[in-house]
């Protein structure tokens, strides 16, 4: 399959569906066209085409109605992989055409209370009773779950073999019995995630995902497919979230300090250099030889931004704050809140999608080649695991 | 002078920390930041019984009489519980720029009958004393004008308006809270409208703050080592990868490093306490502000995804430590103050 | 604009390295530097049959017509080897001043047969050109003066004296070199004593130098990568404890942050290599040096004893990284520059 | 023995003694008279009294021919106390009274190219051959080695044991056949410090300190009383290396811009908090109450030597070196170098007497009760350590 063929079957496609008519009728046959993801199978919203020429699709049909990668995000970036390499063709049917349509919402139930950077001592029970399976736990840092239709669920189903072993990967039934959604406050006032309390939560053996036991490696392929280049989107020089700082310090000649002035330069030339850095990676991604520098620019973004609420707020000497309001958000808007805001929710940056100390160890073992330290944890049954 | 603790101060530090390790536990201040932040029973309790309202008061004013070496070691429990009272606004500022003229009010403050803040933006220094501040006195001596960023003014009986080198003490002006980065010690900005006033005396405002400063810098020490200690704690407990937290060690190094931080916080507090001339109040403020915020930022990286919700109180110290960053003058100004105050000059 | 290696920059990198490998490793270097630092053997092959002397010359003038992104690779690469040739000092600097005159001079340095330096005290930088120098040209055309802290001036057969905008070609000076912190490229000072000289033409010094110190970024980044790999290299190797030293993760940590400050002055380097433009030049070099002299510091303390001993060859890449610091405009005075370059004011 | 009965004795020795006299007679002297260091035992030097009165002492001789505490300090300071804790009396009698005098210099051969920070897993073999031991290996950083007569020694007496349990402590004459002293330079051109190579040298079992096997306990005692104080000695504002700074900055108003007027004024803070918790040390210290403090003293220091030397090279531009020579020099001289040497020599201030690292390791376990990280080296037997 080649970019003329693409196109070619774009065109066909348009021929046939008005994008000025019902959105959602529009997306399903879209899907139905194998113009959803082209690298999908045919009959799963693809053509199996390379994957670079799904933008030649983007392309053609930037006019039409476009699905919601926001609000889908879990279910485009990580829960339709998973269903692609370890469902059934009964459950890539069954879930892939209303997860791209928009009509069916995903999130992730991975992360617990005890299990952070230590995602497989996660202690969710999953228990089998008959042809269902009965869960029990908790999870948190969700986001999405109070409008989800499903979730892509890690569970403990055998705590006698090593953590790594004992788990089974579920599609969890977010409308079920007993699964309760709760916003998490987090520091800012707002509540852009949740928690997800399951109790008793029935769930028929159809919706396991992978083998009994296998649940570790399915988890992988999910979190293989979240670590995307963060902040990796192209900015210019100048831009990003040192503009705002910019912004602010040009408006405000009387606030500036030779100390404020000296520390501000040296952001200016680390988030310049880290740009830079950036454009680099995507240079490199697009004459297709990735190097390793993508997993350190989590790493730089969250420090350098880090670094730049914090100077903002001590430049602006603002003791105010916006809005502690407890509501729900559902996008981080650094942009639109105040100094306080941006403060506070930076901090996160370095916390979610992987810390920033296991980030560093990743660099050092993986990039570096570094050894790994002794581990005590890979050998003993999970129940008898030190917590 | 001393940089220890005498064992006075130590009495003081274990009333204080019983009171309110009883009555008001971070958990608890959490709780009620967002209806009521100031727990004046607290207040009462604090100022009456075991009389730290009175501790910078003469004897014959009705106050202790004591130093700010005692005041300092107030101010560290006081900042480890982000406690929600006006010590450091009545007790300190507002009671030091009333001593010159050893007004009668001081004894009212002194008993804790009644509370008082000076109309000064909590983001003034030393160095610019005016900061967020339009105050100008009629010819009938009425007040008129507006301050922005004030610290306690919504909990005073009684405003202290410095205008022209003078103070006036004023009860009708308006306070109207504003919402506030730091929840604990939210501020205010007050309006004046031609409102009727008592002059008190000439007030060096500069001299008052400066003070108020030096002994900020044992609040940032209380907040940095209640940061510490309670990040200690969490990752001795917390295990991840079979092992407790705190085993790993690039997070013991960090926080060998941040002990060693504070451990110079401290030494720095009690010499601006003991000598709170313009060089040792310009060290610790510059050095104390940085270490209070670089704990809770640790504390709240090191507490994990915990440390990012509205349920543990570590945003409380993290909120503090920031706003203090700029009260009574950031680290910058006090290191420019350092500049001619020790002799190390700036480019020509 | 690219920030990626061409081909033919791998293909030239991998000629230089294999050569250096193969002539001058660092315990090479170490072992002449007290003698005769320059390894003038090595340079000649190297200029010669390599060609990397004329890499910047045009072709019609004797050389390659290749760009300073050319240059930038081999300047990588004699930074991993701290390699003691003229280099930078005749193949770039010199080089850069003689082209805007299309001078007969750059045929015989193209061809390595002659090496020239530049005059300049190697501690100025494109903003104050003129620092550590002396000089004027009289009547009848001779200089007269001295310039401190030049760098190839005692290799170099011709010297070029830049005197209020004009280039000179001089060969009768004196240049006496004083002991040096980095020792593999040594400076000198050179005195003119009413040496007769030839007039070459123009010289924009500060552009002359502003191009250089955009190059000299590539070079701190070898020398960064040579201690970043040499460091990761004996900590895998080095056990204490019964562990490797690398396994330990607060030296993993520190490694891991290093490798980032190294990945970054790459996509600076290659940046202000291939666009030596004022704002690029800036950011690499205030970068860049940085990034060198933390890289040289951690391989020194991660070597532990070992690297405080003159045997082991990290000490020359700690002084050439010191010194490369202050070479052609320190970090701050790049820093300074930005602040107009890009509109970040300062206080007014 | 109160300080009135000390003074008494002073007095009376001062009447039998001339200080201007004979020097070594007169040392001699004092060290028989219990007035050398008081809180030795009688007989050796002292009067069992508590140690606080040896400055009583010290006040009343100050004008009196003096031992010289530099080039002793390794005898005075480490091997003096360890003598008195293990060894025979017959060894105490022949070693400490030419010791304290300075008629005897001592060095220490402890560290090896291979042991370093753990010092436990050194391989310097002691070998018992009837009524001598034959001593094969090489010990490095030894300071003083080229004019000592002894020199404490640890080494390795069974490598089928677990590290620190096959070790035994020796007295090395280091004037017997195979002991070889090379100066080791550094890499400021100079020699402090040299390497000891150790051939065959036989030693008499009388030289032996403490029981065969129980050479770590021994060499714990001597390395607890090397970790005193470093950078304790009470210093103005302003002063220490911070000073020498100073000097420059103030010299030369031509070189100085706003970023290097930032830094210096945050390293002058730095500077000056550092000394406050000097001087409120040794505050606790004299009211019998130590802090924890100490042990961080060495670290800052080090961190602050570092940056003010490297600052002062940056802001001198001075691209010189005052002397590469390879020679011997007994003491650090920061003051009488150029900047250029001591940024150099700071470098090993990180290094020497516990390494930056190994401080943090004690601070966090010893200071801050922090758990050890999992040790894999405690039950192995030497022998079969990875190296």
């Amino acid at each position: 399959m080649n970019e003329a063929e693409i196109e070619e079957r774009v065109a066909a496609f348009l021929g046939e569906h008005d994008p000025s008519g019902d959105r959602l009728e529009f997306l399903r046959a879209r899907y139905d066209a194998g113009l959803a993801w082209v690298w999908f199978p045919e009959g799963h919203g693809g053509l199996g085409a390379p994957r670079e020429l799904q933008q030649v699709v983007e392309r053609a049909l930037a006019h039409t109605p476009q699905i919601n990668g926001g609000i889908q995000g879990i279910g485009l970036g990580m829960a339709a992989p998973t269903i692609l390499t370890f469902g059934t063709e009964e459950q890539k049917r069954r879930f892939l055409r209303p997860l791209w349509t928009g009509e069916e919402i995903w999130c992730q139930l991975f992360s617990e209370p005890g299990a952070g950077s230590d995602l497989a001592t996660l202690a969710t029970r999953a228990v089998r009773d008959g042809d269902e399976w009965v869960i029990d736990g908790q999870k948190v840092w969700t986001s999405g779950a109070h409008h989800s239709r499903w979730a892509i669920l890690v569970t403990r189903t055998d705590p006698d073999v090593p953590k790594h072993r004992g788990m089974t990967y579920f599609v969890c039934d977010m409308h079920a019995p007993g699964v309760e959604v709760r916003p998490l406050r987090q520091i800012t006032g707002e509540a852009e995630f949740n928690e997800v309390f399951l109790t008793g939560v029935r769930l028929p053996d159809e919706l396991r995902l992978g083998a009994v036991g296998d649940g570790w490696r399915v988890a992988q392929t999910t979190l293989m497919n979240e670590r995307v280049a963060i902040g990796g989107a192209p900015t210019r020089r100048g831009g990003g979230m040192v503009a705002s700082v910019l912004d602010a310090w040009r408006e405000h000649p009387e606030l500036r300090s030779h100390d404020l002035h000296q520390r501000l330069l040296s952001l200016w030339v680390e988030a310049e250099v880290t740009r830079l850095s950036g454009a680099r990676l995507r240079e490199q991604l697009a004459a297709g030889e990735p190097g390793p520098e993508g997993s350190g620019m989590k790493l730089s973004f969250a420090k350098l931004n880090q670094a730049l609420t914090g100077f903002d707020v001590e430049f602006l000497r603002d003791l105010g704050y916006d809005d502690w309001t407890f509501r729900r958000s559902e996008n981080v808007d650094f942009y639109g809140r105040g100094p306080g805001y941006r403060y506070l929710r930076a901090k996160g940056n370095s916390i979610e999608g992987g810390t920033s100390e296991i980030l560093r160890n990743i660099i050092s073992e993986r990039v570096l080649g570094l050894p790994s330290e002794p581990r005590i944890d890979k050998d003993v049954p999970w129940k008898d695991l030190p917590r | 002078m001393t940089l220890l603790y005498s064992e006075v101060e130590e009495e003081l530090r274990a009333a204080v920390r019983g009171l309110l390790a009883d009555r008001c536990p971070p958990a608890t201040v959490l709780k009620r930041v967002e209806s009521e932040p100031y727990d004046l029973d607290l207040w009462k309790t604090l100022a009456g019984e075991i009389g730290v309202a009175g501790l910078l008061i003469p004897e014959e004013l009705g106050g202790a009489g004591a130093s700010g070496s005692e005041a300092a070691v107030v101010l560290e429990e006081l900042g480890r519980g982000v406690a929600p009272v006006p010590f450091l606004t009545s007790a300190v500022l507002a009671t030091r720029a009333l001593l010159p003229a050893r007004d009668a009010l001081l004894g009212e403050l002194a008993e804790g009958r009644r509370t008082a803040a000076l109309a000064v933006s909590f983001a003034a220094s030393p160095y610019r004393p005016e900061r967020g501040a339009s105050l100008s006195v009629d010819g009938a001596g009425r007040v008129s004008g507006s301050v922005t960023g004030v610290a306690g003014a919504d909990v005073a009986d009684v405003l202290l308006a410095p205008v022209d080198g003078d103070l006036y003490a004023v009860e009708g002006a308006v306070a109207e809270v504003v919402p506030s980065l730091d929840l604990t010690r939210p501020v205010a900005t007050v309006t004046f409208d031609r409102v009727s006033a008592r002059r008190v005396g000439a007030c060096d405002l500069a001299g008052v703050l400066r003070f108020g400063a030096g002994l900020l810098a044992s609040e940032q020490l209380g907040v940095a080592e209640w940061c510490l200690d309670t990040t200690l704690a969490y990752v001795k407990e917390r295990h991840q990868f079979a092992r407790p937290v705190g085993s790993f060690q690039a997070i013991k190094h960090r926080l060998a490093d941040l002990w060693l931080d504070v451990v110079r916080a401290r030494a720095a507090a009690r010499s601006a306490a003991a000598d709170p001339s313009a060089v040792a109040v310009a060290v610790a403020q510059s050095w104390n502000s940085g270490v209070a915020v670089h704990a809770a930022e640790e504390a709240v990286q090191l507490h994990g995804g915990i440390g990012m919700t509205w349920e543990h109180p570590v945003h409380l110290f993290l909120k503090r430590a920031k706003a203090s960053e700029i009260a009574l003058g950031t680290p910058g100004d006090h290191r420019e103050a350092l500049a001619s105050l020790v002799d190390v000059p700036g480019p020509e």
